[in-house]
């Protein structure tokens, strides 16, 4: 159980860059680039855990929590999302809103460090991640609500369990509705066009970079990383809330746990592939646009949890 | 027993009128006030004892609602007559009153006391005969300055009531004719006890004539709408604590002849006739008040004005009947007496230290008087019928009595009222009380007398609000026996 | 018996007559014809209330005729008349209300007072009749007050409607016990008084006794 | 028995320093120290008493039978409750209070502010207590004018004066309405003592139940601050001083939610389920209006003040909820909503005294409100900070912090709706379930907004600049506070069963809606799997620490300083940090159709190209205000301008009234109608 618990930590931390490496692959591959090799946001994680970290004259103690909390927090979430296997040793800790308020802290001291070293791009990037987290949110509970209500639970575990073991019948159109609504909520929440575009450092288009701005070196390695794990985390939810097929459940055998593994990796690049088509497909909106794409996925959720009454035939 | 009762003030103004200096007057008029007070309390007392006292071949009696009436003309009168020496003291230092009209004031007073407990206490219709002299005295203690506002409004004031009184006086005539025509011409035709015990017999469209006549006559002296229009002149022209007389005692002198002719009146026209037309009255009193305490700029006439409401409101506690209402109704009779002569008081120091009657000139009280400031705001709170003051009881049980007894509209409209006439007497109070008081003006209170009397009041109004002693709440209870 | 029939023949006589009165008050212009017209009315009440004295038999109802024919046919006149020697008022009536439409005034509010006493179930035709006469002159009393400008016509149309009262009183129960009316004269006499004193003030302070000064409180 | 001596020493203390107050009046510190030393000791002799009641049975007796107004006090569970949060809260602000009102010392009459402290908790104690609906409209109305004073306590200031008047009209309003409520209730049972008012709770036709409850809604929404009778809230609670609006905050606002439990519950027993809707929508409304208006506010009383009414919001979602479980006759759903709501009431009143105090020690040390106006407070004032941190992290319900409990179990109790079949519960919890994450996520940004620019950068002005450390006591209030807002984070498993017995002694459940486990687990039996540990989250956020710090801390290299890059300007001050307004300015796009921002810019060049002087001036608009309350008064006045014309000072005109009231009562008797 120990095991499994720092297995996972680990697997997290170590698929987190490889994806994002993969999405960065496909995209340049989609823009006829060669681009760099799948590894590199090792090499970059590596260079800058080795450089100095500038520090800016008038932050506080707030700036060098940051990170630590904000990683920690996120990693934390990870440990409540099944991965490759719906038995989580810690699913008594938390449920899908625990993970969601979890991503909240993170958030919440980044945007704190944004502000503490007084850069106005600082500023800019804190505001309007958190304007986007705002306007994530509804859209989200709502999305949760159309799945939990389904299974009547918001235990992850317990809800990929169920939605395995209902076999094909669980591609109601509901499911497919929340799924859109929670796959447009994850481009915000990840941070990728059109709604943040992760390659700019353009002071007026960023947003999760102008946060960073401030941070060097190891620190910012640490947000980075976050960064991509709270991607992974994305990712895998969407994965095991709507297609948790293969997902190995209690006490699997080996063989399984290895095949559910393969599963969730295959699911994963699938998404992560997805999500680059999207990207390349779309140019970045503005960000007086973006309530318009959050209301959309707002109305798809709604519209999930309508059509989940019908369905239920009330 | 009575004649002691009336003989005291009557023997107080002469007295009074044969002193020789501003001590002297003071002396003799408030020991003679002290004595009426005793007096009339002991009446009160053996009232309470014995049930009713007649003396005087019938002429006079005292049961227990004369006697509630006498409880509060002689409490009040005594607090004014004590206000009176802070206050006509000042007007005297300041060379506004020399000695002679110092004299007129106590003489004409105490007359005034007089008149108003003959009100209580005479037994028969020839109550007209009362009023109409407190009428007469109170224009007189009006003319005391010779400024062209306060004769003004002596003149309205005496036309107005000698109208209403002669009203009064034709309805009196109808109710005697239809008396004699049970009992024959007799004097006993005119007494209350010998007509409580026919008036089911009276012809009841004589009675209806008899009461619309007696409504609008008592009631312009009771300052019910629409026959209101004298008394915000009146009352804030008069001096102060002829003022607080007026509005806290007279009124309720006159509301008390109302209430007695609605006895009668009711054996004979049935309920409805009668109390609907209260009602009516009473709603009208109400309303009328509101546009004027909301946008009023003289905190004395604001006062005057919320006579009026508050004389509505016993009206409609009358109206609604039942016990609840009339409880409710003889309760604010003495609630209303209280806070509003505190409010006049605190009134007349503001004017005495202000020098002006304009709400907006006047700020910071608080700052400047600060016991007065503090006694304001509670007479204030009172007055506008918030707990844990004495006049929201009496107010709350009306209300209750309006719901119990189905008139629900008249109940809402009522409580409607009473939010706007609290918001706007509450701002104009805000201004007046908190703020920084405007430069020259010397902080200080006015004297030992003025806030002695105010504090008097003070303790009846809190008091009250929390806790009714059982004896008062019997002696109600009886006046509620005699009314119903 | 028929002694009876010939009082009621001349009460009705004499009721009729003080509505005349009461409508030359009504129609005339000059203050001392108006009160020329009360003194007349107020004797014509004593007259009446001699009557009834004299058909009832009671003697305290003498006293009360004589004491209207002493204070409201002499000397309330006379207060008057001194009033306006000593102010010099003009001598003009001012009206809000000219002539001719108060008389027609006038002519309604009998109407209807008769037909309120009509309205009623009165037992004798005379009480009736009395009774309208008295409400009519109560409400016209009330209608000078309000369509004169002099203080001095307001007081005078005070006094109307006290007579009014009186025949009332008079006429419907044969008057009141001696004690009240005896107040009631006293209260009157002393009214009158008074709102001499405060007429002597008006004229004083505001160098007239024309009402329209007395308008500075509003509100 | 011991409850007696409790009660009557918890009385006795607060009448104790209301009296102590008056008799020290002229020495300040010797004053204050008392009063507010006995009050503590006071609020410590309540949260016994409470205590007591909560694990005991209920305590009542009447002071003065069959009088009037009759004094009858009567506390259950559910009063104990109250009596507890305000306890709590009496005993942190009466500390915080020593050290408050050493700004006022030699300037204004303390003895007379500690006398209104004092009496004022008593009141709000006796309005938990009261048993008679008479008795209970005398400390209603004490409470609400005493509170009034407290709030015009710095009466020179004429908005202080506006806001206190607005405050007293309001509430007088409510007044109004819960006295047409009780007389409903009286009008069935002829009395006006509580019992008998449960006995016609069940004998009423529906049709007075409905009106009852309704006008009971309105009259103690109007105390609560509901949307749209929350004007007066964000106008007095920045005028009183930071204590006085803690209490006010975090407890006052409070005994209304206690009335309408009652009322609804206890005497009505929420019945109809349009009741339990019509809460929950105005909760829901209430919640995203209310931080909507917080976002965008530059004063941080007044913030504060709107974030009242969300939480209020946030109070009136659990509650509709229970009464929508319970009208579907769910008690064990029920109940699980009543618990949220009452445990977010309690968080509220904590982290909500927390925030207030908090911006009273920075009005203390900076003399100003607005937070435009503040910033780099962190290193002047960093105990301060800290606290505050807290208390933000637990208002925006950031795990594991008391705040993320109650928004839990609230999210928990609406998604407990797929146990019902009525679909239009499910759409209705499920939008307010959203509606309540957009607040969240708002409650966040403002929160975030707040402590950024107050405590991170650069001061913005002279007063942030000088601003200093606040003293030992207030300090100790706040930490009282920051200290428990962590403990009802990570200790639900020991409140909750207290709630549950509470929710269990009104609704009539076992008591056993939740089940806990090891590490403070909390699962709810009703529902599958669901189950939260703060502990464990916070153990395991803790522990996960340790993987970024080994990063960071392995072998030490240096951390050069250097100056916040600002695109190459040479260095950076203050004046080109981002703004409060700035920060919040997507929010006032989005919700432009709200706000109706008007916003004024003046630019002066010096050349074509150069800004000389740049002003930038913005402001909201509030909706109610601007649209529905000034047009009454507005009427109001012309009508009554109108009406002033009778009193024309002519005095035929007026004998002329005497006459036609005289005519049309003729007529009336003609026409022979009695």
């Amino acid at each position: 159980m120990i095991i499994q618990l720092i297995f996972q930590t680990f697997l997290i931390i170590i698929l987190a860059p490889l994806l994002s490496g993969i999405i960065k692959k496909v995209k340049s591959f989609f823009q006829i680039r060669k681009g760099p090799g799948i590894l590199q946001p090792y090499y970059d994680l590596l260079k800058l855990v080795k450089k100095d970290s500038v520090i800016s004259n008038n932050v506080s103690w707030i700036f060098h929590a940051a990170p630590i909390i904000s990683f920690a927090a996120v990693l934390a979430a990870g440990l409540l999302i099944p991965i490759y296997i719906t038995q989580l040793p810690l699913g008594f800790a938390g449920d899908l809103i625990a993970v969601i308020y979890l991503f909240a802290l993170a958030r919440f001291f980044t945007a704190l460090a944004s502000l503490d070293a007084g850069s106005s791009f600082g500023g800019m990037g804190g505001s309007r991640e958190m304007f986007i987290a705002a306007l994530v949110e509804p859209a989200l509970m709502l999305s949760i609500f159309a799945v939990a209500l389904n299974v009547g639970s918001t235990n992850l575990g317990f809800i990929s369990q169920t939605v395995s073991g209902m076999g094909i019948d669980a591609m109601s159109p509901y499911q497919i509705l929340a799924f859109v609504a929670l796959f447009i909520i994850a481009i915000a929440e990840t941070g990728r066009i059109p709604v943040d575009n992760p390659a700019t450092h353009l002071e007026l288009t960023m947003i999760h970079e102008a946060m960073i701005l401030e941070y060097s070196g190891r620190q910012l390695a640490i947000m980075e990383l976050g960064a991509m794990i709270k991607q992974l985390l994305i990712f895998s939810l969407l994965a095991n809330i709507f297609f948790p097929w293969g997902i190995a459940s209690q006490g699997a055998g080996a063989s399984a746990l290895v095949l559910s593994f393969l599963v969730f990796v295959i699911k994963i690049l699938v998404i992560g592939i997805s999500m680059a088509v999207v990207e390349t497909s779309t140019a970045k909106w503005r960000l007086f646009r973006l309530p318009e794409l959050l209301s959309i996925s707002l109305m798809l959720s709604f519209l999930a949890l309508v059509s989940f009454i019908i369905v239920k035939g009330g | 027993m009575i004649e002691y009762l009336l003989i005291a003030p009557i023997l107080t103004g002469i007295l009074c009128f044969f002193t020789r200096s501003k001590k002297e007057v003071e002396a003799v008029s408030l020991t003679g006030s002290i004595a009426t007070l005793v007096i009339g309390l002991i009446l009160v007392e053996n009232v309470y004892r014995q049930g009713v006292i007649i003396s005087w071949t019938n002429a006079l009696f005292a049961d227990a609602f004369s006697a509630f009436i006498v409880l509060i003309v002689s409490i009040v009168g005594f607090v004014a007559s004590v206000y009176s020496i802070g206050y006509m003291g000042h007007e005297f230092k300041h060379g506004i009153m020399d000695l002679k009209k110092l004299k007129i004031y106590y003489v004409l007073f105490h007359i005034f006391m007089f008149t108003m407990l003959l009100v209580g206490v005479t037994n028969n219709l020839g109550l007209w005969i009362a009023i109409e002299m407190t009428t007469l005295v109170s224009a007189l203690l009006m003319i005391l300055y010779t400024k062209k506002s306060s004769i003004e409004a002596a003149w309205k004031y005496m036309i107005i009531c000698t109208v209403g009184i002669t009203f009064a006086l034709f309805g009196t005539i109808l109710t005697y004719y239809a008396a004699v025509k049970i009992l024959g011409e007799t004097g006993d035709a005119l007494n209350w006890t010998s007509l409580i015990a026919v008036a089911g017999q009276f012809d009841p469209t004589i009675m209806k004539l008899a009461f619309i006549f007696i409504l609008i006559g008592y009631g312009t002296k009771a300052g019910l709408a629409p026959m209101h229009t004298w008394l915000p002149d009146a009352h804030s022209e008069a001096p102060t604590p002829v003022s607080a007389l007026l509005s806290g005692v007279l009124l309720n002198c006159a509301m008390y002849g109302i209430i007695r002719f609605y006895t009668i009146a009711t054996k004979s026209t049935g309920v409805d006739f009668t109390s609907n037309l209260l009602i009516i009255f009473g709603l009208l009193s109400l309303g009328v008040a509101v546009p004027f305490i909301i946008l009023q700029e003289d905190y004395k006439r604001m006062l005057a004005y919320s006579s009026v409401e508050h004389m509505g409101i016993i009206a409609l506690g009358i109206g609604f009947g039942g016990v609840f209402g009339i409880f409710g109704a003889i309760l604010h009779m003495f609630n209303h007496a209280m806070t509003k002569s505190l409010m006049f008081f605190g009134a007349g120091n503001v004017l005495l230290k202000y020098e002006t009657k304009e709400i907006s000139k006047v700020s910071g009280i608080v700052k400047s008087m600060p016991a007065t400031g503090g006694m304001l705001l509670i007479g204030g709170l009172a007055i506008t019928g918030s707990p844990p003051f004495s006049i929201f009881l009496s107010e709350f049980t009306i209300l209750s009595a309006g719901f119990l007894q189905g008139h629900i509209i008249s109940s809402v409209l009522f409580l409607l009222f009473m939010i706007m006439i609290f918001a706007g007497f509450f701002n104009n109070l805000v201004t007046m009380t908190f703020g920084t008081p405007k430069p020259g003006i010397m902080p200080g209170e006015m004297s030992r007398w003025t806030l002695g009397a105010m504090a008097i009041l003070v303790v009846f109004v809190i008091v009250l609000g929390v806790y009714i002693p059982p004896f008062f709440y019997e002696m109600i209870m009886k006046v509620v026996a005699v009314v119903r | 018996m028929s002694e009876v029939i010939f009082g009621s023949k001349i009460m009705q006589l004499l009721i009729a007559f003080i509505l005349v009165s009461t409508f030359m008050i009504l129609g005339s212009t000059r203050l001392y014809s108006c009160v020329r017209a009360f003194g007349i009315q107020s004797f014509l009440l004593a007259f009446v209330a001699g009557i009834v004295a004299y058909s009832t038999g009671k003697y305290d109802i003498y006293i009360v005729a004589l004491l209207t024919l002493i204070i409201k046919s002499a000397v309330i006149p006379y207060i008057f008349i001194y009033i306006i020697r000593e102010i010099k008022v003009k001598r003009e009536v001012e009206l809000y209300v000219t002539i001719s439409p108060s008389i027609i005034i006038g002519g309604i509010l009998v109407v209807i007072s008769y037909y309120l006493i009509r309205s009623i179930s009165i037992i004798s035709e005379l009480s009736s009749l009395a009774l309208s006469a008295s409400v009519s002159l109560v409400s016209i009393g009330l209608f000078i007050m309000i369509s004169r400008k002099k203080a001095l016509m307001q007081m005078l149309g005070i006094l109307v409607m006290e007579n009014g009262l009186f025949l009332g009183a008079i006429s419907l129960t044969n008057g009141m016990p001696l004690l009240v009316e005896l107040g009631i004269f006293f209260d009157v006499l002393i009214g009158v008084l008074i709102m001499g004193i405060l007429i002597f003030r008006i004229n004083k302070t505001f160098e007239s006794i024309d009402t329209d000064m007395l308008k500075t409180l509003i509100g | 028995m011991v409850d007696n001596y409790l009660f009557i020493g918890f009385v006795a203390f607060y009448l104790l320093g209301a009296v102590s107050a008056l008799v020290f009046n002229k020495k300040d510190a010797l004053c204050s120290y008392i009063s507010f030393l006995s009050a503590s000791i006071g609020a410590l002799a309540g949260f016994a008493f409470s205590l007591s009641v909560i694990l005991g049975d209920t305590f009542h007796f009447i002071l003065n039978e069959g009088q009037i107004p009759e004094f009858g006090f009567f506390i259950d569970k559910l009063s104990a409750f109250f009596i507890l949060v305000i306890s709590i809260s009496v005993f942190a602000v009466s500390i915080f209070s020593t050290g408050y009102v050493r700004e006022y010392f030699g300037k204004k009459n303390i003895g007379y502010l500690c006398f209104l402290y004092n009496m004022f908790i008593l009141s709000m104690i006796l309005v938990i207590c009261a048993n008679n609906a008479i008795m209970f409209l005398i400390v209603w109305e004490l409470m609400s004018v005493i509170s009034f004073f407290l709030v015009v306590y710095e009466h020179e200031k004429i908005e202080t004066r506006k806001a206190g008047f607005f405050y007293i009209v309001m509430t007088h309003i409510g007044t109004g309405f819960i006295i047409l409520s009780f007389l409903i209730f009286a009008g069935t049972s002829g009395s006006f003592s509580f019992e008998t008012f449960r006995a016609a709770g069940s004998t009423m036709t529906p049709f007075l139940k409905d009106s009852a409850f309704l006008f009971a809604f309105i009259g103690f929404g109007i105390k609560a601050g509901i949307v749209p009778f929350h004007i007066w809230l964000p106008y007095a609670h920045p005028a009183a001083p930071g204590n006085v609006s803690a209490l006010m905050s975090g407890v006052m606002i409070k005994t209304a939610i206690f009335m309408l439990i009652r009322i609804s519950f206890d005497f009505l027993g929420a019945s109809q389920a349009w009741w339990g809707y019509s809460v929950l929508a105005v909760g829901t409304i209430s919640a995203i209006l209310g931080i909507l208006y917080a976002v965008v506010e530059p004063d941080m009383k007044r913030m504060l003040a709107f974030s009242s009414i969300e939480n209020i919001g946030i109070i009136l979602i659990g509650l509709g909820a229970s009464m929508i479980f319970l009208s579907n006759e769910k008690p064990i759903l029920s109940a699980i909503a009543m618990m949220a709501a009452l445990y977010h009431l309690l968080n509220h009143s904590v982290f909500k005294g927390l925030l207030f105090m908090g911006a009273g020690s920075l009005l203390y040390s900076t003399h100003t409100k607005n937070i435009e106006k503040l910033g780099g407070l962190i290193k002047r004032m960093p105990f301060s900070a800290i606290l505050i941190l807290i208390g933000v992290l637990s208002i925006s319900a950031m795990p594991p912090f008391s705040g993320f409990v109650s928004e839990w179990l609230t999210f928990q109790s609406l998604l407990l709706t797929f146990n019902l079949d009525s679909n239009f519960a499910i759409i209705m919890l499920s939008i307010s379930a959203a509606v309540l994450a957009l607040t969240g996520a708002l409650a966040a940004y403002c929160f975030l907004k707040f402590f950024g620019m107050v405590f991170l950068a650069l001061p913005r002005s002279e007063n942030a600049q000088h601003a200093r450390e606040v003293n030992i006591p207030m300090l100790a209030g706040m930490g009282f506070f920051a200290l428990l807002s962590i403990m009802l984070g990570i200790l639900p498993a020991f409140i909750l069963p207290m709630l549950d017995r509470i929710a269990a002694s009104f609704i009539g459940t076992s008591g056993q809606s939740f089940s806990f486990g090891t590490f403070g687990t909390i699962s709810i039996p009703s529902s599958a799997w669901i189950s939260i540990s703060t502990p464990g989250l916070l153990a395991i956020v803790l522990i996960l620490m340790f993987i970024p710090i080994i990063i960071l801390f392995t072998s030490k290299r240096n951390m050069p300083v250097y100056e916040t890059w600002g695109c190459g300007q040479p260095f950076s001050t203050a004046r080109n940090e981002y703004s409060a307004i700035a920060f919040s300015k997507p929010v006032q796009m989005w919700f432009k159709g709200l706000y109706r921002p008007a916003r004024e810019m003046e630019v002066t060049y010096s050349s074509q190209y150069l800004k000389e002087s740049f002003k930038f001036k913005s402001e909201i608009e509030q909706v109610f205000e601007k649209n529905f309350y000034t047009p009454v008064v507005d009427f109001v006045m012309a009508m009554s301008r109108k009406a002033k014309v009778i009193q024309t000072g002519s005095i035929h005109a007026y004998l002329g009234y005497i006459f036609g009231i005289l005519v049309i009562l003729f007529m009336f008797i003609i026409a022979g109608g009695s």
